[in-house]
């Protein structure tokens, strides 16, 4: 098990022409991901690193099933990328394009909100479930199969954070980077629910940023809903207020959003909080041991 | 992006909401000339991008020519929040009974644009966020209905009784809406919105902030953009794909990520350093952009040691070491340099800067504590 | 038992202080129906009838849990009068209106179905289960309690069709009019469904027009999946090509969507056909008889 | 509602749809001229709201000013399934390589808009739709997301191997969409829409329809309205609230409802009459509907008999009946009448009629048996 992407994932990569897109899918297909199509307007009937392509993502899905997208066009048209996954029958769209106008992940958060079809992003990494799957941008050989489920709003830091995890012995059953847009796809309430669902995943841990009240909300969750150990760890605990720190969501005024508060809802719902990166692991390891304990 | 209040009521006159008779003024003769146009009361209103002009003293009620003169003559230089005072506004002082708030924003939970409005308009609407949510309204807008009469209906029906308030709302409510989406805003309030004493709505105020990723298709909203030079340097830096924020410290960051960003000056910070600068490279990267960046960390002063730490995704470490090679070869560097590379192409990335005998460490913990090192050597 | 409304049904009256509105509300009151709230901006607070009136339907649902609403507002108030009902909690939407723009429709209908609530005309005379609930314009004192389930195009026809059938002793567990505009709210077959899995309907009586495709439709929905007894009536047999009869779907042109066509679709699945109103009671006892000797 | 050919191409291109050069003309020299203008060889097209002009031989292409001038004025004139050209379009002779069709309607089944597109351009569509219906394609647009790129592409892509065509393509179906929803459409279409010499796209027709109900918020639409007598006199009942449509037989009726009327007509026309016209006085009724139903009925000389068929619903019998009591005061009407009314208020509005001594009949049968018997006894 895992959630979101495992070995019967079918990958359609939409921009596959582009440097970025041609790039990442030579990445993803090296690392096992089993990429079936690519959707290029104009450039239908090529191939690319050895997969068919097609002019629209409809051609694609008919031709080959794919049930899976990752979006590396540019922002402009991204927003329209998305909207033609779910409706040429992709189920789960990830959109790696960084820097897409608010207003048309509002368009299409909603549309497939209604469609029923699951988003990952905008400006996302994408998501891993180790030795299956690889959607997205992350470097495939930090990652090791495993029990720990993790989401992130950000992306390297997410790097450094797995490769702290896998260096500790401690391996994922699925990563995903949800990104930092202020509108975006599935967040940590869905994925905490899944996470809580997935009979593999032991614990999680989740990486959040300054901004925003999204981990306040995701601590308010965790006491409601979630019995599996979080660990937690916030990034910006020393960002100057008022500043906007590249993530749209980055941003601290008047005392709300600040690391601080984050760090004080999480720990009050009993989710230890890692002040440095490197403390992660250990936070991570007493939480297994814990619950190994109660069983 | 912001603009100021003038530029926000000059597009809501442009939608035809009513807004307060106006003018901006760049100097004091201007302002008196202004006032004696308009006639008298006026207010005078500080023209910054900074919130708070009101407590700062921004913002005067001037009921004779004297008066105005001396008042303009404080206002137009002040400073405020670090911004200097260039224009002030002009406006009628107008009688009104009651005071409100109406403001649209994007709301990330229900991912959709939220419509806000209170009964207690004219003061700062955090602090009543804060001290009494519930007198707050908010309704979030369909994306595929818009303002629809029906909802602009049900929230003017929260803020008034009479009817001919509420049919004025409602057009009032759908044109804010329809200005939101045509601007692609991130931001626009009315605050105070006010009930003038012949039972009219009017803009005694107003505020538009705008979506950075979407004025590529709002040029004229982008015309408006008056940067201040630290502005300019982080417009430079994000027109080469970078974002930079300076701050106080002498650790100059190179950083791709936002997040891993904040956590390199996190641990700087930790380990008892003071990062120089915000700075994130950002996603697909190319040579130039390394060599942008290097330029931008060397052109402030209080530089003294730069530490660039790359975990590569999309971001190749190979291209970061590429473009970091040539840029030492295009300029003179003469401070010492902390690298840190993994993920994507890392070994590439780690082969090419060993070959020009660049220092390399492994872990931020490490790199972060070199850098300190290297600051208070220089010290 | 009966479709979509009964004696739970508590009803708001959309533009209740309207010279029809109000008028009609009289005489769905005295039949019985439970009409719990009217709406009239800027009238909330006023009594018609000694209903309440609220300024919203919002209000109103919250002061009153009513649950089906009924549209008298003018037509080019109509569309927003049925995303209101919507968005306010109502669950079935009943719109007398007649005119509305299509596009309005469009918009309408396309809303209430991503939020799962049910329409019902615009441009329809409402629906009635005798003795229990009359939702609309129709006249209550020719409908007859009983078991036969009724659908149709036109207004005053189906009153027409209910007098002969009632005056036949043939009762009727709801009537629906479900209108004749281009673009409505439920139809044909949602309601043959409905219909079939209600167990007090024992016959289903389908009164069509000409124009339009829906009654074809009609008839290969009954073949696939309607095992009560169906029987029809198609207005306009003798209508002159090329001419539009009222309704917007009432057009023939080019050889499809005659009563000739559609008498021998339904006639071709096993469905009677009465050629003059009078025939339709006889056609249904018919029918009745024979499903009770087959049980 | 439907316009002119020439005036949906003035709107595609108000819309920068690329349309041919063209004029329209009202006499023969003014079509000489034209075509001087315009340069041989250009088709003439007759302008009048009917199908099947190309058949009728109301369109042709001519080479020679000999030729233009004698097409002129064997077209202008000439009858088209009862409409007379009164004005001809002469348009620009275009060298094409290839024919599509493309429409956009609304799709009862969907409830939404839908876009058709064909290879098989130049010919009826409904000739297509019938003998080959595989090569229309149909793509139903989502209200919400409305002609998004990846739509039009789609569209585009069915059509057109070639990516300039394609992009053509994907601009022209969005302003169609933009078109039809800006305008209350009901139809617009390009047959054909042709592949020019030079590689462009080119609508060389265009039709577009009206949503009636809609024409009170489109009034540059409405203002093209040309209607034709026996139109004008529907259009002038529609404004008082009544749907007529004039037939050829000698029984007036006035009926509530267009499923009844028709109904109504059936009847009629099972029992061996002849209707004079179908008339639903629709929902919401007042006196003054029924006196101007009664004078539109008045105003057919072949009118020997009016039947009245009321089933009171909205329509309340005591309204038709306090109408009709009016109208026969005010009017002199010396055919006779049969009425049957039954439904809301009946019993009320037959005891007005019957203290008038008006004849009222039970069933719709016995209605229109006596409607005829009285006709037959005329003859």
């Amino acid at each position: 098990m895992s959630i979101l992407v495992n070995k019967d994932t079918k990958l359609v990569v939409q921009g596959i022409t582009g440097r970025d897109g041609s790039f990442h899918t030579g990445k993803m297909k090296k690392y096992g991901t089993n990429i079936v199509a690519g959707v290029s307007p104009g450039k239908g009937g090529q191939t690319i690193h050895d997969i068919p392509v097609f002019n629209t993502v409809e051609d694609a899905v008919k031709a080959t099933g794919a049930n899976t997208s990752i979006i590396f066009v540019p922002a402009p048209l991204a927003g329209d990328a998305i909207l033609e996954a779910a409706d040429g029958g992709i189920e789960l769209v990830v959109c790696i394009s960084e820097g897409v106008p608010t207003l048309d992940m509002v368009k299409a958060t909603n549309y497939l909100k209604n469609k029923g079809v699951k988003l990952i992003g905008a400006n996302c990494p994408g998501l891993i479930t180790p030795d299956e799957s690889l959607i997205g941008i992350l470097p495939g050989n930090i990652f090791k199969k495993g029990n720990v489920g993790l989401m992130s709003r950000s992306g390297t830091l997410t790097y450094l954070m797995v490769s702290l995890l896998t260096n500790n012995g401690l391996g994922q059953s699925t990563c995903v980077g949800i990104g930092g847009d202020p509108v975006a796809g599935l967040y940590y309430q869905e994925l905490l629910q899944m996470f809580e669902d997935d009979p593999e995943t032991e614990a999680i841990v989740l990486i959040g940023e300054i901004g925003g009240d999204a981990e306040e909300r995701a601590a308010q969750y965790i006491k409601e809903h979630i019995t599996k150990p979080v660990v937690a760890f916030i990034a910006g605990q020393t960002a100057p207020p008022g500043k906007r720190m590249g993530h749209a969501g980055a941003i601290i005024s008047s005392g709300s959003g600040t690391a601080t508060e984050k760090i004080a809802a999480f720990e009050a719902v009993g989710v230890p909080v890692a002040r440095r990166p490197v403390e992660l692991p250990e936070l991570v390891k007493e939480k297994l041991a814990e619950r190994k304990n109660k069983k | 992006m912001k603009i100021h209040e003038y530029q926000a009521k000059e597009i809501f006159s442009r939608y035809s909401i009513p807004v307060t008779n106006e003018t901006v003024c760049y100097t004091v003769d201007e302002v008196v000339a202004a006032a004696k146009k308009l006639g008298m009361p006026v207010v005078v209103k500080a023209q910054v991008h900074a919130g708070g002009r009101g407590k700062a003293g921004g913002v005067k009620l001037v009921r004779t020519i004297e008066e105005t003169r001396a008042t303009a003559g404080k206002i137009l230089g002040m400073d405020i929040k670090g911004y200097t005072v260039e224009k002030v506004l002009v406006a009628q002082g107008v009688k009104f009974n009651s005071e409100f708030y109406v403001g649209l924003t994007i709301d990330r939970n229900s991912k959709s644009v939220i419509f806000m409005a209170s009964a207690e308009g004219g003061v700062e609407i955090e602090e009543v966020a804060k001290e009494n949510p519930d007198a707050i309204y908010k309704f979030v807008i369909d994306p595929d209905l818009g303002m629809t009469d029906f909802l602009a209906r049900k929230i003017a029906f929260k803020l008034f009784r009479d009817m001919s308030l509420v049919k004025q709302a409602v057009d009032m409510f759908q044109k804010l809406y329809q200005i939101f989406i045509d601007t692609d805003a991130s931001l626009v309030e009315i605050n105070p919105l006010v009930v003038t004493d012949d039972g009219k709505l009017l803009a005694l105020d107003g505020k538009m902030n705008f979506d950075d990723n979407a004025l590529y298709r709002q040029p004229e909203i982008e015309a408006l953009n008056e940067p201040t030079e630290d502005e300019k340097k982080e417009i430079a830096a994000k027109d080469s794909g970078l974002t930079y924020i300076r701050l106080d410290g002498n650790i100059g960051c190179m950083v791709n990520g936002a997040g891993l960003a904040m956590a390199t000056m996190d641990v700087i910070k930790h380990f008892g350093g003071n990062p120089a600068n915000f700075l994130d490279i950002g996603g697909s990267s190319s040579p130039q952009k390394v060599i942008d960046a290097m330029n931008l960390l060397m052109s402030d002063k209080n530089v003294k040691v730069i530490m660039i730490n790359i975990f590569g995704g999309i971001t190749r470490c190979d291209d970061v070491a590429r473009g970091l090679v040539t840029a030492l070869d295009q300029m003179k560097v003469n401070i010492p340099i902390v690298i840190r590379l993994s993920g994507t192409n890392a070994e590439e990335g780690l082969r090419i800067i060993k070959e020009k005998n660049l220092p390399t460490v492994g872990s931020l913990s490490e790199a972060a504590q070199e850098a300190i090192r290297l600051v208070n050597q220089m010290m």
